[in-house]
Formats: C-alpha cells, structure tokens, sequence
C-alpha cells in the first residue's frame, strides 16, 4: 500500500510505473554529507517500483518520526537509542550498515595542545583542565551523545563558560567552533565536507571509542512495510555496501564511510 | 565579501541551468506561499472586519489572541500540524504528512492571523458614518462590508502583503511538516537552511537572492494595485 | 395637526422616539409623521437632534426608546428590505473613493440596474445637480458644495419612496440653491416622493416644506403647515428663531364684505376674512410684511389698510436687512427694513413711525384653547 | 480698486495666482489684497475656486503660478514661520482625535502656551462659538453644525494677524449665525485681524465684509466696497448672483438742494447727492428698497421720491419672499415683495404696477470710461 | 493528544521551578525582542510616514522594497548578520557574534520593515487636508507627522504588534548569530527547535506556550491602548 506517487522521470508514452514512496528518516549529518545522493538513485534503479524521500531531521526527533510510524525505516548513528527503539517494538530489526569516525577538531593554534593525541578521553582532560572552549552539539543527537559518553568515561561533568551546548546541526557546530575558535567532536564527513570553509584542524582521530556506526531499522507495521523492508535489505546487501564504499573518494581522496554490513 | 559574489554569481547560475530539481523548488515555494495567502485572506479578512468594524462581547480578547497568533513560532505551528497529521494523530488517515498540501495547511495558520489582525486596524479607520451612507443607499451587511473593505484597501493589501511575507519567510513549519524532501517538499527557505547548515553560505544566499527577487516582483504588482487609487488624488 | 391612529398608511411615522448618549438625552419626539407625497421641513438650531432623528427615520440608528413605522408596519435596523425604500444624503458628503460616477450608480448597483440604465440615470441626476458630464471625475477632489451635489444625486438617482435630505443645499450658493430647490420641489411632487428635510434656512423650509417641525433641544417645540408655523409661532423662542415676533390675541370686534376687524388691545388690526364677532383669535403678521413710514405720512386705505403709529423698541442688522421692533401700545411688530431706508429715515431705537400693513398679510387663527393661548 | 505697487505694506496680498488640476485652470486672479484689519468677503458660486484661491493665500497649496507676498514679502508654502501668523478653518471641519478641548488648545501648544492659559483661552474660544463647557465632549461625535464651530474657535482661539475661514457659518441656523457674525465684525475689529472671509451668503458677506471679491470660473469678476458691489454689480451675471438687476446708465439733468435728477432713458431717477448735470452715471437699486403698489394708488413724494408705473416681467419665489422683475420703460428693476402681497395684488407677469423707491434707495456713481460701462 | 498535556504540564513546572536557567532564556528572549521592537519603531514609523504620507521619486520601488524586507527570511538574514559580525568579516573587530546584542541586531532588521511597511498603509489612510488644517494652525513638518501618526494610532499600533511578533517568532536569525548558547544566548524559540530536534516534542510545546502566554499579555496591554480612543466614540 502506501503513498502513491509518480516517478519524476515520467513522459508519455512509456508505460507509467506506480510507484511508492518510502520515506526514510535520517540525520541531518548523513544527509548533508551527500551520501543519499549515491545510494538513494542506486535504490530506485534496483526497485523501481519504490521512491525514497528522505526526512533529515535530529536523531532524537528520527527516532521520534519512528514512533509515530511516520517514517516507514531509519538510518540513523545512535546505537543504543536504536536499540533501546527495536526493544521496545517500534521497529522491526536493527542491523549494522556502515561506520565512520568522528574526531576531534580544533583551531590551527591547537591552545590545549592535543594535536596528534590518539586517545580521546586524555584530549578531553587536557580540554576541560585548561578550560578552553568546547562546542557541544547539545542535541541528543548521535554525534552528541557520543560526545557525552567520551566525557562519562573521562570522568568529567562538562560545565562552566567554555563548555557551549549549542543544539544546533553539525554544520552550524563546526560553524560555531571555527568562528569562536574552540573545539569540537565532529564525524569525520561532515567535516570533510566542509573543511574549505572551516579554521579548523584535526587534532584527535583513531580512537576506538569514536567509531560511528550508522544502523538501519524498518519500522514496526510501517506505513509501507515492503518498500521499508526492501530499502533495509537492499542498503545491507553486497551491491550497496560497494557503493557506499566508494562514496565520497572522487572529492575528498578517501571515502567518508566504511561499510561493515555482515 | 567573496561569498556575497559567489551568491549572486550561484543564483544566476541556478537559474540558467534551472535544473527540474531547481524548477520544482520554486515551483512547491510559490505553489505553497499562494495558496496559503489566498486561503489567508479568505479566512482572515472576513475575520478582521469582524474585529475592526463591528462590536460584540469578547471582541478585544480576539483581537488580543489574533495578534498574539502572529507571534507563534512556525516550529510550533509546524509541530501541532504535525502531530494532528502524524499516522498517530486524528488525521493521520490522510496520510498527509510530508506532502506539500500539508505544507499549505500549515502555513495556512501562519498567514491567517498575520491578514486578520492587520485588516481589523485597517477597516478600523474607515468612518463609522460612511458605512451608514452605504446602508442608506440600500448596501446588505455583506455589501456594507464589500465596501468598507474596498475603502480600507491601502491596509487590506498590505495586510496581504505582510501575510504573504510571513508565510514566505517562515520555515520552522513547512520544514516539520513538509521534512524539506529533494523534489518533493523542498523549498527555497528549507533549501535556505541546509545549505546554511552545510556551510554552503553562498548557495545559501543564492537561494535567498532568487526568493526575494520573486517576491519583489510580486510586491512590485503589489504596490502598483495598492497606490493605482492615486490617481484618484490625494485625500 | 392631530395624533393619527396607529396603523394609519402613513408613509413614515415614528412614535416616542428618543434617543440617549450616555444619558444625555439629544432627541425626545413623542411622535412624528409624513404624509405620503409630502416633504416635512425639519428646522432647529444646531445641536437640536435634527439629523439624530433624520438617521432613525431613515432606519440607520435604533433609538432609545420608540418605533418607527413604515406604511404602518413597526420598522427596525435590521429590515433592510424598509430601508431599500430610502435614500439619504447626510450633512456631510461621505462619498465612496472611486470617480463621481461610481458613487452616483452606487445604489443603482446595488439594485442591480442594468449598466446601460444605470449610465442614462447617472447622467441625468449628475445634471440635475448641475454636475452633467462630471462623471469621470474624482470624487475625491471636488469642492465641498460640489461633493455636496453628488452625494444629493447619489440618493435622488435612485427616485426613493421615502428621500432623506441633511441640510442639502447649505453648502451652496444662492443662485444654483433655488435652481435645485424649485427643481427639488418639482420632482418631489412628480415622483410623490415622501420626504424628510433637514435644514436651518427657512426660506428653503418654506420653499419645499409642505408641513414643518421646529426641534428644540431634541423636543418638537412647533409642528403644522410652513405657512402657520411661520405666520403664529407658538411662542416666544420659535417666534425669536423664525425671525419674527410671536403673535398677539386679540377678539374680533366686526367683520363684514371680507374685512374683518380685530382688537388686539389698543389697535384695531384689519384682516381678511370672515369671523364671528367675539371670537378669540391669535393674530400673526411676517416681518417683510410690514412697511415702515416716518409718522405724518399719508397712505391711502386702499392700499394698506392697516396703518398705525408706534415706537422703534429694538433693531439689529441682519446683513442685507434690519430687523426693527416696533411697538404700538403694547403689542410688538416686528419689520424687515433696508439698510438705506434705515439710513434715510435715521431710524434707531426711540424713533416714532408709521407702521403699515395690508390685510392680507395677517395671519387669523381662532384660538382654540390650550396649549396655543 | 486701483492695483497697489509692490511691496507696500499690505498684510496680504497676491499676484497674478493660477491653480491648475492636470491642465484645468481652476482659478486665475491677477491680483487680491487684503488691508491691515479688514475683511476681505470671497464670493462666489460652488466650484469656483473659492477654497482654493484660500489654501494658497492660506500657504497651504502651492500656486501652479503667482505669488502671494506677507507684508510686502513674497512668501511660499515653505514659510512656516509666515503661517504660524495665520490661521484657518476649513469648509469642513477636520476635527482631530481627542476631546473638544484637545482640538481647541491644538494651535495654542505648538505656540507652547503654558497649561493654564490655555485653558482658559479656550473656554473663552468655546464660549464665543456658543459651546462654553463642551471642553471635554469627543469631537468626533459632535453634530455638523458643533463640529463647525469647535474648527471655528480652533482658529480663532489663536487670534492670528491673518484669519481664514471658508464658510464658517453655512452649516448654524440664522439666529446664532446672526449672533456670531456680530461677535466677528466685533473680534476681528477689537484684534485688527485681517481676515479672508469665504461664503456663499450675500448677507453674511455684507455684515462682516469690508471688501468684496466676487469670483466665477476662478476669475475675479467684481470686486471693492461691499455695498459698491452688492448696489452696483458691474455685469449681468455678477447682478443676477448677487440677486438682483444690473445697474443702468443715465445723465445727470438737474442736481440741487442734495438731490439729482437722472435721465435713464425713459423714466427720471430722484437720487441723493450732487452732481454736475451732464454726468455719465451708473444707477444701481436693491431690491428691497424697490416697493410695489396697485397702479392708481397716491403716495406722497415727500416719503418716496420716485413713484414710477411699470409692468411686471418675472416673478420667482424665493422662499419667503418673490423676486420680481418690473420694467419701466426698457429700464429694468428688481424688487423683493412678500408672499401676501403677492397674493393680494394679484401679481404675475403682465400686471401693471406703481415702482416706488426713495431717493436715498439710489446708489450712483460717476462713469469712469472703461471696464464698468 | 497526550503530547499536549505533557506540554501544559512541563510549561506549568518550568515555571514553578523557575531554575535560573529558565528565568535567564525567558529574560533574554524579551529582552531582545523589545530592544529590537523600540528600534524598529524608531526606525520603521519615520520610514513609514515618509512613504505613507510624502510623495518623492522611486516612492513605489520603496515601498515594495519594504514589502519584501517583510519577507527576507530570518536565516538570509542572520547569515548576512553573521558574515558581518565573523571575525574574518568587516566587523569582526567588535567581537560581537555569539552575543545578546548581535541577536538584537539581526532582529532589528526583520522588525523595522515590518513596522516601516504597515504604518505606510496606516498613515496614508489619513486625509492630506487634516494635515493642511494641522498646518494651518501652526503645526511644523515635525508636528504635523507627529498628529499623522496619533490619527493614524489604530494601524501604527497593529504594525508594532505585527513587528513584534515577527521578532518573537523568528529564530533563524537569532539562532545564527547568537548560537543558541546554553545559559547565554539561548532564547525560546531557539530552545523550542532544539526540544523538537531531539523529539522532546512535549517540551518544546511547553516553551511555545510559555512564548505565547506572555505575548499574549503583553498584547492585551497593547490592544487596550489601541482601542483606548474607542471611548471616544465611533467615528
Ligand atoms: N454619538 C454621539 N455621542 C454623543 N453625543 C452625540 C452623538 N451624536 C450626536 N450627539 C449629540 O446629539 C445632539 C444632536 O445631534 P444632531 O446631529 O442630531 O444635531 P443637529 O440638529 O443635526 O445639529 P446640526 O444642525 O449642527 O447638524 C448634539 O448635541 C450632538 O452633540
Ligand atoms: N485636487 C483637485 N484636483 C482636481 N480638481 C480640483 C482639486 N481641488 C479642487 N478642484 C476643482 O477646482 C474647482 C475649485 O475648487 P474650490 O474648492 O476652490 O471651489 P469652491 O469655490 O470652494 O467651491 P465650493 O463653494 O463648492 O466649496 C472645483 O471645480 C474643484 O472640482
Ligand atoms: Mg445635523
Ligand atoms: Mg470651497
């Protein structure tokens, strides 16, 4: 069942495919970094009977839209929440796709002197003993609540004038910590996406404790169930993963995410 | 300003090569901006006579609620009209939510007061006793009404043109309930802010540069009906 | 002029009518009517609830208290239908933005006259106010008697039942105002239009008016036809605001061949006529009757058959003419006199005259008793 | 009136001013003035740019031409400083929001008086207009004629050196007109205000007017002294506005003992005053000084010198009174007659009457060659 | 609606609790949007009456400039405000992005041709001859404006409101420039999108009601200074 609507490239004469239309519920982030621009088409080619919408929203206010089954399957980057969400019915199964890094950005002058620092937990200290500022996304988003575990196993309360929680997207974070020289844990493609227009450098990255994993759900008796299900299976399947993999080499020289399907 | 160039330079470029993607933006932006004012003015002018030219208990505390309406956030618009949408909500059957219908609805509440309420001052000043000289010369209410609206026209228009604003430059609700999907529910101003939360500051501007100049076209057709009664001379 | 019985076919009627802004009272008329076909002259000082009861006749203010009727039946504001039957022109001319022709053929429209008609009908009141080919003019920028004249045709353009006129033609001049009238006066008839005119100058009252009331701050002080009102104010503040003196009793003491002759206590006053002797009668004459000559002056009978001496009690100018105040043993007369009479017969307060006036210019009324004497 | 040089000292005065409206020529006076504490009467048919001619006088309207000079001072629309000497009322009154009083005491804050005086100067302004105490009344529910006179005191509360009023009094009934242009010719004396005195009112212009300036078409047809102008209209049109005849030209045969006698062709005119016999003379007569007997009837010469037998050529009723039109041998007279007398004598085109009027009734002026004749 | 209930029900605590926290993001909302509504009038009603009341070349191209200055929406304009106020921008120098007063800034630019454009309707409805008597009696260019606008008072006043609320409700702008910082620049609409983003719909309506009930206030004050000269009459 679901929404009907019609596919965009649509010209008499051909034979008209009823289409319908699934709606995917995402995080600001991921769309911004354009991935849905390489995978959403790849999609529509391999089932051309369905037509994806993507609603970029936070990742709390996703998994809300979930709740409401307004969304009929999640890509989201909160692993616990997501299952926090399966365990309590609103969706079907979650399964790994794909993983990026989040790091830690910073001003060229680097005042807290953590460039290099592998360990995101010692580059936390050093930011929050010298009290220099920290942009937080403050949003309940993935990336924020990722943030707060690395301060929860630092063993810090994050409070005080240089820590700002802003409740803005990635974009506007970085924005933020570039314009008000200070830091901030961003995901990796993001910060690709935007370095040109940023004063900022990586000063942390490859610690364990900031993997992304991004995860997919199909939402319990979905609006439209099928095309749910069929977008889950398809992003977890070989071809997929192959374009994921190749997302983002031709413009930043590396891929911005790493699929992990199993 | 580099970004400034950039964006002037981006805006032409997008429109040049309007693209179908670029075209249906536009087209959803003013298909969604009109209809919402149209309906705007049906609803809200018949309710700013009310307010403005007639007396009845309760009146001031309308006109207070109408004012205060426009001042609600297009988020919480956007919200509520969620949430009555939302397959959860009483009119979730419609399966309505993120579509550009519910977009109009919901933009609906924002141009609604904006037009009452600046209509009610306008039909306001328009001389108790002309109105009896209409009724003397047989004018129905409704035709009393027709006409105080004519005669109040300078305000009633720029009450539209205001509401018209409101609804063009809110986003807050139109990105709740539209969820600015590519080629669907898009909009100059939800392409606006992403393109601002990208970084992307000179598409951004780009984008706000071809939706003023739409709209300043549209004000210009505005204001040339508004003042053609000058011709009429000064009074 | 006697209370009719309710229900009565008058085309417009109002009974207890009273109208009250936060407990002043403005208007306080216990009942008021008019004649179909007839124009009722309402006069009164400024201030006196003319137009106040001009927007309740005319169903566009409810009053305080009373009800108005229309062909008998009890009208409200609400019945837009008995207001469709009327048309108003107000004191001040509230015209419509738009052009001269566009407020003309407002009503018309509203009455969905065919645009071919409604041009024809447009045109002809337009010159009838002396506006003809005025129609595609502003009616934003006319003159104030201008704005006046269109907003008189938008209401005659519609040849009501029952036409409401707000001092109409004081902003006009004298010339083009008596044109009008006599033109009013015509169609009025013509269309037995019932009419209400409001106005402060008599003579467009006496002009128009078959019958008139006089308002005094918000009371009918005077009602009854132009002619008696004028001729036998009914008392001394009407008298004083008609600009005439109010009238003395007197008993006929003869009367034969037409002439009959009154003692008004101390004169004998000559009218014409005929009385039973020993009737009591008010006794009324209109200043411009009365002819002022220096005493010793002969004048033939035939002429004036009115002549007696007095004195020169009071005089004020009233631009073109004096108003002069004689007295004759007791009874006042008052006199319309030139400025260069005035002049050449040195007259001033004091002074010893001839006062002359021919029977026809008196004004008999049998006195019933009441609120006359 | 000769046309004064430059720069003398007049208050007021204008030149060679033109208003035109998208090409229509409104109004084209080659020259008004106005002396120090005189009134200046605008005359003037509806549309004939009466209010007009005052808003550029007044500095409120730039003229499209010609400039208008305070003290001798050519001055412009610019000039605040020269209007805050001035003050007007319009024809309509546009009265402000606020109270009777807010609109009365508006000119006297911007003059910054203190609180005190102010109020008490416009309770005096209020009582002169015959609204003492309203001070606290809304304007905006005034009645037309109240409104009238609260725009009225608003100006004359300002005792300005130049007062401007378009029709202040066409909207008030004749008794308190009458009271308020007395208390006028009295203020505007006492003040030395030179004023410019818009109606459309004969009478009026003649008890407050000093001067006359009558305009048509926006054109100054007839100006000077007031009773020069209303005794001596110069053309036909100007006559029959101010309602009566044109004056006729005749010959001075014999002048002794103050009287003069006038070959009019036909009849010989009895006037007042000496003059050489053989003057060119201009013969003016108004109306109410012109009396009207049954032919056959004796007067004696010694109250009305000029008894002459004419016939009745128009008749027009204007309200209380006819005009009638008698010609005496070619020579054309207006006189005014009572609608009693009217009745009595039968009267109507045709009839044969006895034109009576007194030597002093007869305004004449020696012919200057020119534009009168 | 159970979302509703939980929003009247957190709205209620908000306040009752009362954290300083909360005390500072309700001081800081009004403060800027008063701060930005007194500008704007400043600004907006001499602009107003000069396009309402005066006639000069490009009159119309002005007005309908203004026209669309009501439509320029808040996040063009925070960007704008932002490029200006970035410490790589031409103002940078004063430090002053990320504050309180760089909100009011941006949110002047949105209250004043809002204020601007609604009282050029208003002022127009007066007659030119009601300014020449008020001239006639004395009044200098500056008075007579000053009588234009307390006749037009009805109309100004509704585009104060409508100016108003266009500050409160707009939260691009302020989210842009003043960074929805916790405990510094954190306003209630900012406050209100970030509940949403984090789906905490329950109490972002709580902060939209607690928005609404003080504007809804401050109105009522407002709609009975505007219809204070009712008692006056109807005219
Ligand atoms: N809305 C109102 N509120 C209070 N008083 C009013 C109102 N309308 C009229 N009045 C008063 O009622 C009285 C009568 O008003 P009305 O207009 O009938 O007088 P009028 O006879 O027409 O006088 P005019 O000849 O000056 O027009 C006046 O004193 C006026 O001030
Ligand atoms: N703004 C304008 N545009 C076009 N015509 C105008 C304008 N103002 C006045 N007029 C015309 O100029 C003429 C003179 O107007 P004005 O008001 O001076 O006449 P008036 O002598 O005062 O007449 P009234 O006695 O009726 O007031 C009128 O015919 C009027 O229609
Ligand atoms: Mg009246
Ligand atoms: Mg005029």
């Amino acid at each position: 069942g679901g929404q009907k609507a019609e596919a965009p490239d649509e010209s008499p004469g051909e034979p008209v495919v009823e289409t319908s239309e699934v709606i995917l519920a995402s995080t600001t982030s991921t769309e911004d970094s354009g991935l849905f621009g390489e995978i959403i088409p790849a999609f529509e080619e391999a089932y051309p009977q369905y037509k994806v919408s993507v609603v970029a929203v936070g990742t709390g206010q996703a998994l809300e839209i979930g709740r409401n089954k307004d969304a009929d399957v999640l890509l989201v980057h909160a692993k616990s929440d997501e299952e926090e969400f399966v365990a309590e019915g609103y969706g079907i199964e979650r399964r790994d796709v794909m993983y990026n890094d989040f790091i830690i950005v910073g001003p060229e002058s680097d005042p807290a002197g953590i460039k290099g620092e592998t360990d995101a937990k010692k580059a936390f200290e050093a930011i929050a003993n010298g009290k220099h500022l920290f942009v937080s996304r403050g949003d309940d988003s993935g990336t924020h609540k990722r943030e707060m575990s690395v301060w929860k196993a630092a063993g810090i309360e994050p409070a005080g004038d240089w820590y700002n929680s802003i409740g803005q997207g990635m974009g506007d974070t970085l924005q933020f910590a570039s314009e008000s020289e200070g830091y901030t844990l961003t995901d990796r493609g993001t910060y690709l996406s935007m370095k040109g227009k940023l004063d900022l450098v990586i000063a942390v990255e490859g610690d364990p404790l900031l993997l992304n994993q991004y995860g997919v759900i199909v939402v319990t008796d979905a609006n439209n169930l099928e095309g749910g299900q069929a977008f889950a299976d398809w992003v977890v399947s070989p071809e997929a993963q192959d374009v994921i993999a190749k997302f983002g080499v031709a413009e930043f020289g590396e891929p911005l995410f790493v699929p992990n399907a199993k | 300003m580099s970004v400034l160039v950039e964006a002037v330079v981006t805006s032409v470029r997008l429109v040049l090569q309007g693209s179908e993607e670029f075209w249906n933006v536009i087209a959803v932006t003013f298909e969604v901006a009109i209809i919402s004012t149209i309906v705007g003015v049906l609803l809200g002018t018949p309710m700013g006579f009310l307010m403005g030219a007639t007396r009845f208990r309760g009146r001031r505390t309308m006109i207070a609620l109408t004012n205060t309406g426009m001042a609600i956030p297009p988020v919480v618009i956007g919200l509520l009209v969620m949430m009555m949408l939302s397959r959860k909500g009483p009119l979730g059957f419609l399966g309505m939510l993120y579509t550009v219908n519910a977009m109009s609805v919901a933009q609906t509440f924002i141009s609604t007061p904006m037009i009452a309420g600046l209509t009610a001052a306008a039909v306001a000043s328009i001389p108790y006793k002309l109105r009896l000289q209409a009724r003397s010369l047989g004018a129905s209410p409704w035709q009393e009404a027709l006409l105080v609206i004519k005669e109040a026209r300078l305000g009633v228009v720029a009450a539209v043109a205001a509401g018209f604003g409101a609804v063009v430059r809110g986003v807050g609700a139109v990105m709740m309930v539209g969820g600015n999907i590519e080629g669907k529910t898009r909009v100059l101003t939800t392409a606006i802010v992403q393109e601002s939360r990208k970084g992307e500051f000179g598409t951004s501007l780009a984008y706000g540069i071809i939706l003023m100049t739409v709209t300043f076209g549209l004000n210009g057709l505005i204001t040339w009906y508004q003042h053609s009664s000058e011709r009429l001379g000064r009074v | 002029m006697s209370r009719p019985q309710s229900g009565t076919g008058l085309p417009l009627r109002a009974e207890g009518v009273r109208k009250e802004y936060d407990k002043r009272v403005v208007l306080d008329v216990d009942h008021v009517e008019i004649e179909s076909g007839q124009t009722l002259a309402l006069l009164g000082p400024s201030g006196s609830g003319k137009s106040t009861l001009l927007s309740i006749l005319g169903l566009l203010e409810p009053p305080t208290a009373g009800q108005v009727y229309l062909d008998g039946k009890p009208v409200s504001t609400k019945d837009t239908a008995a207001r469709a039957q009327m048309a108003a022109a107000f004191q001040s001319p509230y015209l419509f933005k738009g052009t001269v022709a566009d407020n003309v053929a407002y009503g018309l429209k509203l009455r969905r006259m065919p645009v071919a008609g409604r041009r024809e009908a447009v045109a002809e009141a337009l010159e009838r106010v002396g506006l003809g080919g005025w129609e595609s003019r502003s009616a934003l920028t006319l003159s104030g008697g201008e704005a006046h004249r269109v907003a008189l045709a938008r209401a005659l353009v519609l040849r009501p039942r029952v036409l409401l006129l707000d001092e109409p033609l004081s902003s006009l001049d004298p010339l083009i105002k008596m044109q009008m009238m006599q033109d009013f006066a015509r169609i009025i008839r013509e269309e037995t239009m019932t009419t209400l005119y409001v106005t402060h100058d008599q003579s467009e009252a006496m002009a128009v008016g078959d019958v008139m009331v006089i308002l005094r701050e918000g009371k009918a002080v005077a009602r009854g036809h132009v002619d008696d009102v004028m001729g036998l104010p009914p008392d001394e503040w009407t008298a004083c605001f008609i600009g005439s003196e109010p009238p003395f009793r007197g008993v006929v003491i003869e009367s034969d061949e037409g002439l009959t002759g009154i003692d008004v206590g101390g004169p004998i006053v000559w009218a014409t006529g005929t009385l039973a002797p020993g009737t009591r009668v008010l006794v009324g004459i209109r200043p411009e009757d009365v002819l002022l000559f220096e005493s010793g002056v002969e004048i033939p009978t035939t002429t004036a058959r009115n002549q007696m001496a007095g004195t020169v009690t009071a005089m004020q100018l009233l631009g073109v003419m004096y108003h002069v105040v004689v007295d004759i043993d007791g009874v006042r007369l008052a006199s319309r006199v030139s400025r260069a009479s005035v002049r050449e017969m040195q007259l001033e307060r004091g002074s010893e005259v001839q006062v002359i006036f021919k029977a026809t210019a008196v004004r008999v009324k049998p006195q019933e008793d009441g609120r006359d004497s």
